[in-house]
């Protein structure tokens, strides 16, 4: 066992500076709001104990002007600290555009993360560029996770069933923990392994070192012959099913009568739960992939979906 | 038949332990209605995320068999009432008349139920029981589990009230509760079964008209 | 005694009527205003019941605060909840 | 009564005489099992609470002690990884649902509040002993989950993990707790009815000891939030037993909404075990000053505040959750007000000591371990509620700090402050002060040394609920653990001192120390119906200073 302990964790981001200054300047209010009640209770509990001879006339029972403001002030303090508290969390939760994209799934008991486009795959280690936002869209095979990075001061619940994210840029190149914050069984102490922040060039070089033999897309290119998708979706197809190509991002009419965002969600649950939200003007058919399709899978096939646009498709014939 | 009104230990006056009574019977009722609250709860966020799939759901429900009960508890609500006032104005065979036959009204009220569930049984609708599946959303199925969960439990508030009037009928029969001295204990009963009536009249429109 | 017999049976009426309306609404169009409609309708029935028959009009205000107690609580719970579920991106 | 006590002689209606068997003391009256088991007396009612209650501590403090010892080091070598979490899940769901939300209330609340307000009862007294035995049943159900082997899903059952992942007797856990919930509806319903209805003639509302408010806003909390409790729980009997999904995400179902309908509880919960505290804490700090409380009102409204404000604040417990972050806005926003009644009520104690005449007994000590721990506690929890802090801290070893601070700083200090101040009451017997005073500076300093830590270990990125860990936070663990130890040391000393009293202590007198309020008037213990006479009460409660000795400077 070692002797020297560590007193505060390390600060891989500007970010994390601005949350420990938030943390430390909440402790210094701490300190302002209760010193005076420890050192007043002190100094009244010993200069009028019992039996001594004290000035003890004029008692007051309550005093309305002291009340509102011990009620007032400390609570007007705190609404700073609480207005500090959601301007830097909406900053952490609002997505960077340009992005570098990064897909996890957690799973009872690891992390596997896929690299956008060029699909490299790795296992609770996650190699990150320092300096440029990274954007991590997470979902759970079983329950509910939690990927946390204490360096970053970041966490985001991974739940089953629906994609949360979690974007950071990091700044210190180094290697940090990564934890699972969340309960989820058995081995819940161990999910974890380690984020690696490295300089873009080094990380450039990780990529191409763990370069996967087919980039997301391919491989969900793949997937998408291989589960049949082409079958009814493909550009020959007699079926009558909606074409695929350049629909991430676009608005969906749905045969409800309401429009929706074809987004990573729109996706997932296209494929999953087919019969939730009909495309409008087709008919129902779509069989549903639940208990077919992996976690991964779906990533690629996202991926694939999201990369067509129309001419790639033609070419495809 | 006396009309003296026993003293309980801890009170000193009528007033007082009739008020308590009632009070208790109220605060009661108040922690029933967070209790289908919660399923209420549960009701309203599957209606807000999966809109669709509950509309369509409750269209396996069968609506006019719900409006038939819906009638029957209000009736048997309304005999409840009636009884009530009678026990207040000491009428005891009267009371324990209307009594009766709103229980009678509340087996009736079962009995349709299990009508219903038989027919949903058949048709493939109850969580793992039947194959049938008419359902095509999963998310149907959500919303037919909360309705099995929500009339499970009124019908299981049902049975109790059932057994809580009948007895009440019967001990106002035979005197044991001599009205209208103990007319409370008539009163408190009627609060409950109105209790229970108002938590279908709840669960109907949520369950049965959200198509 | 005939004269509350007479007020229930108003009271029942009433219930009745309100059942009716409020099953013609199911099958009316009525867009996405229809479950506010329906919970409008259901809380006028229970506020019969709650005032008539269960002798809120003659109880105090004590057992009326503890009967709608239980409902304003209920709000909490509906409201704050549906704040994060209608929210969610 | 020689004193000048708020009572006087009422004249009409004739007082109801007792017989000369129902004078004495409620502990004489009848020594069978029966008389135990079945009696409807609130004050025996109390005891029957307090036995199984301090039972379950110590279980739930066993469960701790091992814990304790196995996090001493980073590696797993005592308990397996499924055991620590069985461990860790029974200690929370003892220690919360048959610990600390039934202490103060069924004990020293069923026991006080008929005695501070004048009454012989409680409202339903057969209501009162049936939710003893409902909690008796549900602790067998806790017993035999844990006896069989324990529950894995920690004590907030989460789903999907609790419905369809984890293997330990979730059905028994779940049952148990179901079934405790009655106990306190029950409960909550009786204390809000008896407060209505069974004030003695002159106790008006603005004459209710601050015990009292506090025991009626948490009882609404108890009547209001425990259903809440009981139908989510059902929902996820449902799911794991009969395959009927709610929340299965297979099916599109929300595990949110599991976490919300359980966080509507779980967080009014807390205040259910913080609020008697400090009912509790309000009694120490008047009766130790000798003086008028400072601002009456405003401690009684903030505890009506407290329950009321704290429905609104469950959202703080999800902030990286998946929730909407304009909700998780407002449930911030909603935290920082529930903090403001708690401050008022933290200032309004340290004014009363202004001008007091403050003697240093236990209790005394007790109460101040519990303002100094659970403004701490407070504290820590406002930086919780600031969202970017928790994003952090969420699910950390800083969390588990703060909760402690509050729960076993706090209200458990409170519990024993109770304890030290109404025993003579209760048994009729004087302890010795001294070891009373040495036990709460045991548990100050213990109970410091094992949970500061946990803050570092929490900011520096400790996980809770983590059988192995890191070695670079050994040291701090370490410290933990052996503060545990000092902790379990000073827990166990009342055991003695207290039991000591029952056989060798000096009978006690009517008002030992001096204090105002209904339960001094009577001798303790008190007799079998309370008030020889139904007390007429003319002046507002902490009148001081009495003539009575023991209260003169
Ligand atoms: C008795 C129990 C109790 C009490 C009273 C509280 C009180 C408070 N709690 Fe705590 N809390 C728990 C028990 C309790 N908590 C538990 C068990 C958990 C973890 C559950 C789990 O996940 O297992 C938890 C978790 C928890 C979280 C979630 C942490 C997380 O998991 O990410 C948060 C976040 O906001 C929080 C906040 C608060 C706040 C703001 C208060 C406030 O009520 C505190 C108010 C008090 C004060 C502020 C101190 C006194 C005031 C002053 C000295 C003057 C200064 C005044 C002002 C600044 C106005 N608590
Ligand atoms: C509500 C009250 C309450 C009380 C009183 C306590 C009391 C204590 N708690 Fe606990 N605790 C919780 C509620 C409580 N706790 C909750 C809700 C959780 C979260 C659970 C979860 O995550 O699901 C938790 C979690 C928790 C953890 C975190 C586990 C983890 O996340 O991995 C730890 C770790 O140190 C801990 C420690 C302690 C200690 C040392 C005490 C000490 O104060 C205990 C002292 C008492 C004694 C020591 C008993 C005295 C009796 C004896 C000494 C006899 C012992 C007998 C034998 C040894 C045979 N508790
Ligand atoms: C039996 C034919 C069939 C197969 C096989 C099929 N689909 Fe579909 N798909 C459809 C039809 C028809 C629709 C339009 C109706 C609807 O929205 O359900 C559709 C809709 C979609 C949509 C939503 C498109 C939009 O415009 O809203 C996506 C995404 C999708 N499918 C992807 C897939 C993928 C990926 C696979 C393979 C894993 C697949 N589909 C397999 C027939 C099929
Ligand atoms: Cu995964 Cu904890
Ligand atoms: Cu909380």
């Amino acid at each position: 066992m070692s002797f020297v302990t560590p007193l505060w964790p390390p600060q891989a981001s500007a970010y994390a500076e601005q949350v420990d200054r938030l943390f430390l300047g909440f402790s210094a209010l701490t300190v302002l709001l209760v010193l005076p009640v420890f050192i007043l209770i002190g100094i009244f509990a010993l200069k009028y104990r019992r039996g001594r001879d004290v000035d003890r006339t004029h008692r007051t029972r309550g005093s309305v002007w002291l009340e509102t403001s011990w009620a007032a002030g400390p609570f007007l303090l705190v609404l700073g600290f609480f207005a500090w508290g959601v301007a830097l969390y909406v900053d952490a939760q609002t997505e960077p555009v340009g992005a570098l994209e990064i897909s996890g799934t957690a799973k009872q008991w690891m992390w596997k993360f896929s690299h956008h486009p060029g699909g490299q795959r790795e296992i609770n280690e996650l190699h990150v560029p320092a300096g440029e936002p990274v954007k991590i869209t997470l979902t759970s095979q079983d329950v509910i996770h939690s990927l946390y990075l204490p360096a970053l001061r970041l966490k985001q619940d991974v739940l089953p069933g629906r994609y949360t994210t979690l974007s950071f840029t990091a700044d210190r190149p180094g290697t940090y923990a990564l934890r699972c914050a969340e309960f989820c069984g058995a081995n819940h102490a161990v999910m974890g392994g380690r984020i690696v922040v490295q300089t873009p060039r080094d990380y450039a070089q990780w990529l191409s070192r763990s370069g996967a033999d087919k980039s997301l897309a391919e491989r969900g290119k793949l997937l998408f012959r291989q589960y049949g998708c082409s079958g009814c979706h493909g550009p020959a197809s007699s079926v009558k099913a909606p074409d695929l190509a350049g629909l991430y991002g676009r608005p969906v009419s749905l045969e409800s009568g309401e429009t929706i965002i074809a987004d990573d969600q729109y996706i997932r649950d296209s494929i999953l739960f087919p019969h939730r939200a009909i495309a409008a003007g087709y008919p129902p058919i779509m069989p549903t992939f639940r208990n077919v399709i992996e976690e991964e899978d779906l990533i690629a096939l996202t991926a694939f979906i999201r990369n067509t646009r129309a001419e790639d498709w033609r070419e495809e014939e | 038949m006396t009309d003296e009104v026993r003293l309980r230990n801890p009170y000193h006056q009528a007033a007082q332990q009739r008020s308590a009574d009632l009070m208790g019977m109220y605060l009661f009722l108040a922690s029933e209605i967070m209790l289908f609250g919660g399923l209420l709860a549960a009701v309203l966020a599957l209606r807000i995320e999966h809109p669709h799939a509950v509309s369509s759901a409750a269209q396996h429900l069968k609506i006019w068999l719900g409006t038939a009960n819906t009638v029957i508890l209000l009736t048997s609500s309304l005999a409840v009432a009636v009884a009530v006032a009678a026990a207040r104005f000491g009428r005891a065979a009267l009371s324990a008349t209307l009594f009766a036959a709103a229980g009678m009204l509340g087996v009736i009220f079962l009995g349709i139920k299990a009508l219903e569930y038989q027919k949903e049984y058949s048709e493939g609708l109850m969580p793992f029981l039947g194959n049938a599946r008419p359902l095509k959303d999963n998310a149907e199925f959500l919303f037919l589990n909360l309705y099995y969960v929500a009339t499970g439990l009124h019908a299981l508030h049902m049975t109790i009230g059932i057994a809580a009037i009948w007895t009440a009928a019967w001990r106002i029969f035979r005197r044991h509760i001599p009205v209208p001295g103990r007319a409370i204990a008539a009163e408190v009963t009627g609060l409950y079964w109105h209790f229970v009536d108002v938590v279908w009249v709840f669960l109907f429109p949520v369950f049965y008209l959200a198509r | 005694m005939s004269a509350q017999i007479r007020t229930f049976a108003l009271v029942w009426l009433a219930l009745i009527l309100l059942l009716a309306m409020t099953v013609a609404a199911a099958f009316l169009p009525l867009g996405p205003a229809k479950p506010f409609v329906s919970i409008a309708i259901a809380i006028a029935k229970a506020s019969l019941i709650f005032w008539f028959f269960m002798h809120l009009r003659e109880d105090t205000g004590l057992l009326r605060l503890a009967a709608v107690g239980g409902a304003l609580w209920l709000l909490i719970l509906l409201l704050l909840m549906s704040s994060d579920l209608l929210t969610r991106t | 009564m020689s004193d000048a006590s708020p009572l006087q002689e009422s004249a009409d209606p004739p007082p109801p005489r007792e017989t000369p068997e129902e004078q004495v003391s409620y502990l004489r009256a009848g020594y069978s099992l029966k008389s135990w088991f079945f009696t409807t007396d609130h004050k025996r009612i109390a005891i029957l609470y307090m036995v199984a209650i301090m039972f379950f501590f110590v279980v739930g403090g066993a469960a701790a002690v091992l814990m304790r010892l196995d996090l001493a080091t980073p590696s797993a070598d005592l308990l397996t990884s499924d055991g620590y979490n069985r461990a860790f899940t029974m200690h929370g769901v003892i220690m919360v649902w048959f610990f600390l939300i039934p202490s103060i209330p069924t004990t020293f609340g069923n026991f006080l509040i008929p005695l501070m307000i004048g009454a012989r009862d409680l409202a339903f007294p057969r209501l009162n002993l049936l939710s003893w035995y409902i909690y008796v049943i549900a602790g067998f159900f806790t017993l035999y989950s844990l006896v069989a082997g324990g529950v894995d899903t920690g004590w907030t059952f989460y789903t999907p993990l609790s419905t369809m992942f984890a293997n330990g007797h979730v059905m028994a856990a779940l049952s148990a707790v179901f079934i405790v919930g009655f106990s306190s509806i029950l409960t909550g319903l009786n204390f809000i009815v008896t407060v209505h209805k069974l004030r003695a003639p002159g106790m008006t509302w603005g004459r209710l000891p601050l015990f009292i408010w506090s025991h009626y806003a948490t009882s609404l909390v108890l009547l209001l939030a425990t259903p809440v409790l009981s139908i989510t729980l059902v929902l996820l009997a449902a799911e794991r037993m009969l395959g009927v999904g709610i929340f299965d995400p297979a099916l599109g179902g929300d595990p949110l909404l599991y976490q919300h309908l359980f966080w509507f509880y779980s967080h009014p919960a807390v205040y259910i075990m913080l609020l008697p505290a400090m009912g509790v804490v309000s009694e120490l700090v008047a009766a130790a000053a000798h003086k008028q409380v400072f601002g009456y009102w405003f401690i009684a409204y903030s505890s009506m505040a407290i329950a009321a404000l704290g429905f609104l604040v469950w959202g703080h417990h999800m902030f990286v959750s998946g929730q909407s972050m304009y909700a998780s806005a407002i449930f911030s926003l909603l935290s920082v007000a529930v903090a403001v009644p708690s401050a008022i009520k933290v200032y309004n104690w340290t004014a009363t000591f202004y001008k007091g005449s403050v003697s240093f007994d236990p209790a005394f000590l007790f109460a101040m371990s519990f303002i100094g721990l659970f403004v701490i506690g407070g504290m820590t929890g406002l930086m919780l509620a600031m969202l970017a802090v928790d994003v952090h801290l969420h699910d950390t070893y800083f969390v588990v700090a703060h909760f402690h601070y509050i729960m076993v700083g706090g209200t458990v200090s409170a519990f024993f402050g109770a304890l030290h101040f109404w025993w003579p009451k209760i048994t009729g017997r004087d302890y010795t002060k001294m070891w009373g005073g040495l036990t709460a500076v045991l548990i100050f300093g213990g109970f410091n040394m094992t949970f500061f830590p946990q803050f570092l270990l929490g900011y520096l990125g400790m996980p809770r609920r983590y059988h192995s860990y890191d070695p670079e936070f050994q040291v701090l663990h370490l410290l933990s653990s052996a503060g545990a130890s000092i902790l379990a040391v000073g827990y166990m000393l009342p055991v003695f001192y207290l039991g000591w009293s029952l056989r060798w202590g000096k009978p006690a007198e009517t008002n030992p120390w001096g204090a105002t309020g209904l339960e001094w008037t009577v001798p303790s213990p008190p007799p079998k119906h309370n008030f020889e006479e139904v007390p007429v009460v003319v002046e507002g409660p902490y009148h001081y200073p009495l003539k009575h000795p023991a209260s003169r400077d």
